[in-house]
């Protein structure tokens, strides 16, 4: 966060390139969805933006405690930004436990707005600083600017009018303090007025009032003395490239990136599924996509959830399974059966804390072995990992075209954070996606010689048969099967060829995967920051800094981990040190040090938590230091 | 294109694969009847899927020369209830066992049944574990012997009928797999029924299980101990029709035919769309060898319920939110909310 | 050891944690119900293990200070049983949801409700799934609305009672959270059964399916919409219990009692010892909202069976072969035949 | 093979130090009866040996046909017999099917006993020989040396006295070739004849006829012309360590190990398990042991085995599950309950050829990773392998040392090739096995402090507290649990400690297990055959082999797979090379590569079939000339 002011005519006007927000509140204040007008606000205004909502991990925990905190963080800026915000620069605390929650990370000397109201004995109180301590008298909060506005009580009055209930009036406070925020920054109300309009399209009364709400709330920025020491802040648009944008979190872009997949191909969708954290919003946003012919199935069990995919697969349909760790553990033997199968089939693991249930609510790495060994026999398939909420999309979407041009099940994984984490994704056109094509046997006629389901072509990929196809009956199963024919077979040779050939075929990806690029930094130094998955907005922004520190070091990010891209090796192979920051115990690290015989640096963090930026430019450090 | 090949026969939908079962297994009747009744319903081998899980009996799909699965343990239902939801226009039949359907694939059994998918399920029922060997199943007796219950089944068997009943099925029969006739209509019967159809079969396994149904197809015996259930008619059964079934109060009673108070208008009428009855009769369940108040076992139609299928209402809805037309990929990407930037 | 300690009380059954479900919920209730009737039976805490899959419901384990095990998702009743049949002298209760039990667990369900292990099975039926954010479960209504059936819910739901009695259940009940003392008394009859008892309890989620069961629950409707199971006594209905229902062949029809023309003698009186009369009963099933010919919905016991425990079969067994003894260590590691070399 | 011949006054005997024999007939011929009779009896003779059944993958295959043919290997002999032999020195052929399915195995030069009869016109054509074409005329077996005999023939005249029905004389063929045997190789008939006696007790009249078969037989041997050309053998016995022995298949010695380890450890064994080849007899081995207390529970799929366990050891049994790869698939999620709760619990897996249903009646190694990695989240237990079907029993008892005082799931890996092989198990006494000591925690008092049930001793085990305790009431569950208490906690720094903690126990194992050694061959040298799991017999073999030919190579064979014995790095680094054989595609192989970053050898067989010893000796031959 870098800044220069300048003292305006009539104010002082900060200007910013970067801001990390906090929204904190009692579940039923609303802060997912104050949050969530702000990130909208920001993203039309042109502002890079990621956002991350931050839920208590009960349902309606005690209204008032620190348990109860619900919270939505966010950050805009100038440039690309990556991820949340390490540490925020302003925090809107809507009561005493919101603030007890969150101040820890708080930048120090940042910014605190808090509603007054929230701190009543009773707040205090439940929130655990107890009636005689309120924070905001006793010199806590010494070290940041603190403004104390009494929200409800000004939000009682500027609704004092609309002869609405005071249950129904208090319900606008969260506005209010958009209201403020939006002054604050230099942001226009317009978006979220639209959006009030259209929500409360039946209920005029209650847009008025929320609405009424959030002017009130920017006019008491422009009239109140207390922010004139400070004055506003400007944060700049991106510099973001021209086009249509729309706002995704990570679920929400793995579903669509599949539905985009089908119709790209010409196939249904089939998604076949149970409900799990952090991964059920796939299920949900498909369920909602009927209108594009997908069809959702959910099932009794993930089991269910894995077989009727595969029972859609070998209907011809573009099969999906979506599930976080529990989940995957239960499908291990369905997707060894879409192994020997050899039928197109998406998986989406959700990575969650573990073991067993764990951290249900709380993002980790630690299903990566699993993924590519979490099933008996030798039973290889693709894996890929999505980086970001919106690569999601591009990883979905990959995953399926593989799967569909492998005739292999693919292991994509994401994880609880890029799960629900949010930004703009540039809404590509439909010509822009790679083509996705199905290979379907044609019609045999009675006199063509026996169909052969398992004819392998020169990258040992079987066609796709599909029921309903005159003359291409088959049956397979899940007994090893005799080259070509498909039919059951227990010969030796043949059970090692086959073995060998699936190997072969999944191995035969890399021909088609581009190869791993530097992401930022010198193509050869002194360290290699090798990451997958969701560190990548930490990874990139520690590189950064320590790039503009002077360091010789670069960023790779792997999305395809099996097969490995082709250069990895030769990659890893022009930097002293390799370092691999993972949230788990070390999983990549291991697959690194089996494939190439190279002893990287591991870092783990197995805290429910993603990496953020400080921790891994600490690390670099300490690893440039003893180079 | 239209169809120009001539009605097949069973022969059309035996496959280029030998049966691998031992000899004198009640499986290859089955198998027999199976292609017999498709060759009877017009069916096309390139329309139709029969999907399996893993047992003798699931070796089915590998015999009939059509689209075939030979899917994993337990999990036939789900397959085909994948495939089914993708592919509403295919015809599919499900081969599945006793251990295979009810024990570890009892879930996704219960599952189908209540959601009422249009499949075809062929439940072989040998009351044993025959591909490993001859354990236990769950719908084995109690007291039965075999290599995991040395000192005979604790386990209270399942109701095949009953459960099924109680998960809400559409529709539910039994047959024995010697009566080859019977049980060809049966599986007619079974793939005209818009729903979930399920057949049990009592099919005895000579290695494992050897005449656990003996008591219902003895000749001698057989009269006495089943009850051939025929719509619209009175429940009546012994070698010459002599005795039949009436019901005091909710209590079914053997009576006597031959004594002349007895009229064939006071007994029980078998409607195949009496929910209650069915369940009455799910329930015909003693052992002939062991009870006292032993009923006849009845076999044939227990009950027939039109409901909806889970794919035609999917489909509906589907249907609707494209009323004004289907998505385009460009809708899809650009989703309900977008911003521009120049 | 005697025991000297007083017989506890409910609150000696409280654990120190707090309950962590949100205000309203049902669960509270069922959890105060619980502790009351362990209290009541004269339960000491070491004696007794709750345990659970995972749901809102399923946390049920932390907030009773006896042992308690959370496990995993619906495989509760499979960890109760190895749990009861390793330890049959413990009081074993297992705390599980509609999904829990009925989705990813009805393969456990079928299966322990069919060997009859002596275990204590609380169903909280909310219709939803509540942990994971509100999707439709295996018991939600067609037609609900949910973050999963956007366009409502197609899948036919599961009958818990119909169910229960269709795998051959021995002791099943239903209540609704907010009865509180009849809960109570449910739940020592459900221990006292020796046998699987599980009782349905209809549990209000007020943030993803609330009022799911005010049909039943409404102060005003209660009275004609429901109807209180009690044993030996005739079933009445409606405010002032001027309505009673009588059997039409096999036909449940309403009756108006104030027309002087029928008796209370005509009508069907409830014996929980009637496998065919539970079954009739567990199918009073439709929506009053939406039914024509809708029954009240029957609350209390609608059936119990005396059948053996799976463990007390087993133990049985054990018995038998250590009649001359339980073997030796030493002759386990002979076995039957051994030579010797010198 | 080595062979001494002595001219007897009567008769030629040539003494052999080994001989493996191959039994093999129509399923229905017996021959799985026929060759455990004689594996008795030269058990009961004092040779060492060691059995192998074949049987076809259908239950009644066609009778006659190759795939009907049903086969049982046997090698006994003076010094350590560790295989039934790669390939046979004499091969018993009831039919002609019977030849022509395994002459290939048979050792040039070596003895074919045939049964004429089985030779008859349909028996040629259903072999596949054709009518045309009978093996035993056209010089299709000049190479070996053929005794035809009419077995059926002289069964007949035999036992025509005996009033018996044709249809069971012809069922006592068997018997007179077993006979024959006997006098061959110089063999007493007692224990066949003893045993008969005991399993017709009832049927006087078939003891009779089967023993009147068996002595006219041998008697046949001694007046025939037939063998005087070649005269007998004598196979001296074996200098065994004195004792009483039995004979066990590797699935009993690992249903006896668990149950002798729950007497030992005072505790009751409880077994959950869904049945599954070739796993099965382990269930009803122990279903059989109700006079020692054993439960087992055949539960309704492998889910519940293993949760039913979970709940047994939640109560203080010592619980055990067992399965084979696509039930070790679906145990995956109540193993990761298991790790989180930290119960002991044995999982015994019997590996199959896979992936998916694959070849269910063919021994693989491949599911070592799934053993391993093959759960989600950070889920470490410690894995460990049998290597003989004796030491089934070792593995399974040492699985529930461990389990029990460790507080952790372990994963005992045999496989199909074990489990069917039988050898003679000198029977310890109960003395000399190790001692088993669970550590329940005492009854509390109400004013005790409360209980700690993830209190961790020195070696970061917590302790056992069993339901019916008074004063230990606690509850536990799959979500992440704080230090000490228990309790479940969401804190980010509790879970990267019990993460931590849960690694160090299972790590701590290496406390006390043993270094490996060397099994066999020098301390260093050239070449180290790292072998584990069922290929030991093989890799013995073939070591002792070029050890012989002067080469510096030795054997070093795992049982421990995690944690790895300590020494298992240094080691290794005192050979030139490793060489790993292995039935997969190199999962040991990738273990060893990342944890110690060198290059082994890696040498798969992945065909269904065990290796051979000329296998591996051809390896290490090759490997040897490139060093
Ligand atoms: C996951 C899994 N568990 C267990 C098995 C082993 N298994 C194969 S078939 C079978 C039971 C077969 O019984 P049933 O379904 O009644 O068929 P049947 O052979 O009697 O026709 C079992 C236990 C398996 N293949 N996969
Ligand atoms: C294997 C697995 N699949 C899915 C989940 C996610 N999950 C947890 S609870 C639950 C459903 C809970 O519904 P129910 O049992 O009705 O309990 P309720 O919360 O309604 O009380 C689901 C789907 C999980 N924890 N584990
Ligand atoms: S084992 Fe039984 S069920 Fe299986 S094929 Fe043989 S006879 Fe049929
Ligand atoms: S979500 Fe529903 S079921 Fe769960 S605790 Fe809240 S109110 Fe209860
Ligand atoms: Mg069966
Ligand atoms: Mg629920």
């Amino acid at each position: 966060m870098r800044e220069t002011s300048t003292l305006n005519k009539e104010e002082m006007v900060t200007a910013k390139t970067s801001v990390s927000v906090l929204f904190a509140g009692d579940s039923g204040d609303g802060m997912q969805l104050t949050g969530t007008q702000f990130a909208n606000t920001v993203a039309v205004y042109g502002s890079d933006l990621n956002t991350f909502p931050n839920f208590p991990s009960e349902i309606r925990p005690p209204a008032g405690t620190v348990a109860g905190v619900s919270g939505f963080q966010l950050q805009f800026g100038t440039s690309s930004v990556y991820t949340p915000g390490a540490k925020f620069d302003v925090m809107i605390a809507m009561n005493a436990a919101a603030l007890k929650a969150n101040l820890k990370n708080l930048h120090y000397g940042g910014i605190i707005i808090t509603d007054t109201d929230g701190f009543d004995a009773k707040n205090l109180k439940l929130s655990g600083y107890g009636e005689e301590n309120n924070p905001l008298l006793d010199g806590t909060l010494k070290d940041y600017t603190v403004f104390q506005i009494p929200v409800v009580s000004l939000t009682r009055k500027a609704l004092a009018e609309t002869g609405l209930s005071t249950k129904n009036i208090d319900r606008c406070k969260n506005m209010f303090v958009l209201g403020v925020l939006y002054w604050l920054y230099s942001l226009p109300l317009e978006t979220t007025v639209e959006t009030l309009k259209t929500k409360f399209a039946k209920k005029l009364d209650l847009a008025e009032a929320n609405i009424k709400a959030v002017t009130a709330g920017y006019n008491f920025g422009d009239e109140t003395e207390m922010f004139s020491q400070h004055g506003r802040f400007t944060v700049a648009p991106a510099d973001k490239k021209p086009g249509v944008y729309r706002r995704v979190t990570g679920n929400e872009a793995s579903a669509v990136g599949l539905a985009a997949a089908a119709k790209k191909a010409g196939l249904e969708l089939f998604l076949g599924s149970y409900p799990i954290t952090p991964a059920s919003e796939i299920l949900q946003t498909l369920a909602g996509l009927k209108k594009w012919g997908v069809k959702t199935f959910q099932a009794e069990d993930e089991i269910a959830g894995v077989l009727t995919s595969i029972g859609a697969a070998y209907g011809g349909a573009l099969a999906a399974t979506n599930t976080s760790g529990p989940g995957l553990a239960l499908k291990s033997e369905g997707l060894g059966l879409a192994v020997i199968l050899e039928i197109p089939l998406v998986i989406i693991n959700v990575m969650r804390g573990g073991p067993s249930t764990g951290l249900p609510t709380k993002p980790e790495q630690s299903d990566l072995l699993m993924a590519m060994y979490g099933r008996h026999g030798d039973a290889p398939m693709p894996v890929i990992a999505a980086k970001s909420p919106v690569d999601c999309f591009y990883a979905a979407y990959e995953a399926a075209k593989i799967a569909v041009e492998y005739m292999t099940p693919v292991l994509c994984l994401t994880d609880g954070y890029l799960a629900l984490s949010s930004e703009p994704m540039l809404v590509p056109s439909p010509d822009e996606l790679a083509s996705i094509t199905p290979v379907f046997s044609p019609v045999r006629n009675a006199d063509d010689p026996p169909y052969l389901p398992y004819k392998r072509d020169d990258r040992a990929v079987r066609p796709w048969g599909k029921p309903g196809t005159p003359g291409l009956e088959h049956r397979i199963g899940g007994l090893e099967k005799q080259h070509e024919t498909g039919n059951v077979s227990h010969d030796p040779e043949n059970h090692a060829l086959m073995t060998r050939l699936r190997a072969e075929k999944v191995a035969r990806v890399a021909d088609i995967i581009p190869e791993l690029t530097i992401d930022n930094g010198p193509e050869n130094g002194d360290l290699l920051v090798l990451g997958w998955g969701s560190t990548y907005g930490a990874i990139k922004k520690a590189v950064e800094q320590v790039i503009e520190g002077g360091c010789s070091v670069a960023h790779a990010h792997l999305r395809y981990i099996n097969p490995f891209p082709k250069n990895l090796g030769e990659l890893m192979g022009k930097y002293k040190k390799v370092l691999i920051p993972e949230n788990n115990c070390g999983q990549l690290l291991s697959m690194i040090r089996d494939k190439f015989l190279i002893e990287p640096v591991g870092f783990s963090k197995v805290e429910g938590l993603p990496f953020n930026e400080m921790e891994i430019e600490a690390k670099i450090t300490d690893i440039l230091k003893e180079l | 294109m239209t169809d120009t090949r001539a009605q097949l026969t069973a022969k059309d939908f035996t496959s280029n694969q030998e049966p691998k079962w031992c000899p004198g297994c009640g499986d290859f009747a089955v198998l027999q009847q199976l292609k017999n009744a498709m060759a009877d319903l017009g069916l096309k081998t390139e329309e139709v899927v029969v999907v399996s899980g893993i047992g003798c009996s699931s070796r089915l799909p590998y015999y009939v020369a059509t689209y075939g699965v030979h899917g994993i343990h337990g999990r036939a239902l789900a397959m085909a209830s994948g495939l089914k939801t993708a592919r509403p226009e295919l015809s599919v039949w499900v081969g599945t066992g006793d251990g295979d359907a009810l024990s570890i694939g009892g879930n996704h059994y219960i599952h189908t049944v209540r959601r009422n998918l249009d499949l075809n399920v062929i439940l072989f029922n040998n009351e044993i574990y025959g591909l490993t060997k001859g354990q236990y199943s769950p719908t084995s007796k109690v007291g039965l012997r075999t290599v995991t219950s040395p000192n005979g089944v604790v386990d209270h068997p399942i109701n095949t009928v009953a459960l099924t009943l109680g998960a809400g099925g559409t529709f539910v029969a039994r047959v024995m797999d010697r009566d080859g006739k019977f049980m060809r209509e049966i599986f007619k019967r079974a793939a005209e029924h818009r729903g979930t159809s399920v057949v049990e079969i009592y099919q005895n396994c000579p290695i494992f299980n050897d005449g656990a149904f003996d008591a219902f197809s003895d000749k001698d015996r057989k009269a006495d101990t089943t009850l051939y259930l025929e719509q619209g008619n009175p429940l009546v059964f012994g070698n010459e029709g002599q005795k039949g079934i009436r019901l005091d109060g909710f209590t079914p009673v053997i009576v006597d035919l031959s004594d002349t108070t007895i009229s064939k208008d006071d007994l029980w009428i078998h409607d195949e769309k009496d929910f209650i009855k069915a369940n009455i009769l799910s329930r015909f369940f003693d052992d002939p060898d062991t009870s006292a108040t032993f009923l006849p076992r009845p076999f044939g139609i227990f009950y027939v319920e039109d409901r909806i299928t889970y794919e035609d209402a999917l489909t509906a809805q589907i249907e609707k939110t494209q009323e004004n037309g289907e998505g385009t990929l460009e809708e899809l990407l650009r989703g309900t909310s977008t911003w521009t930037i120049n």
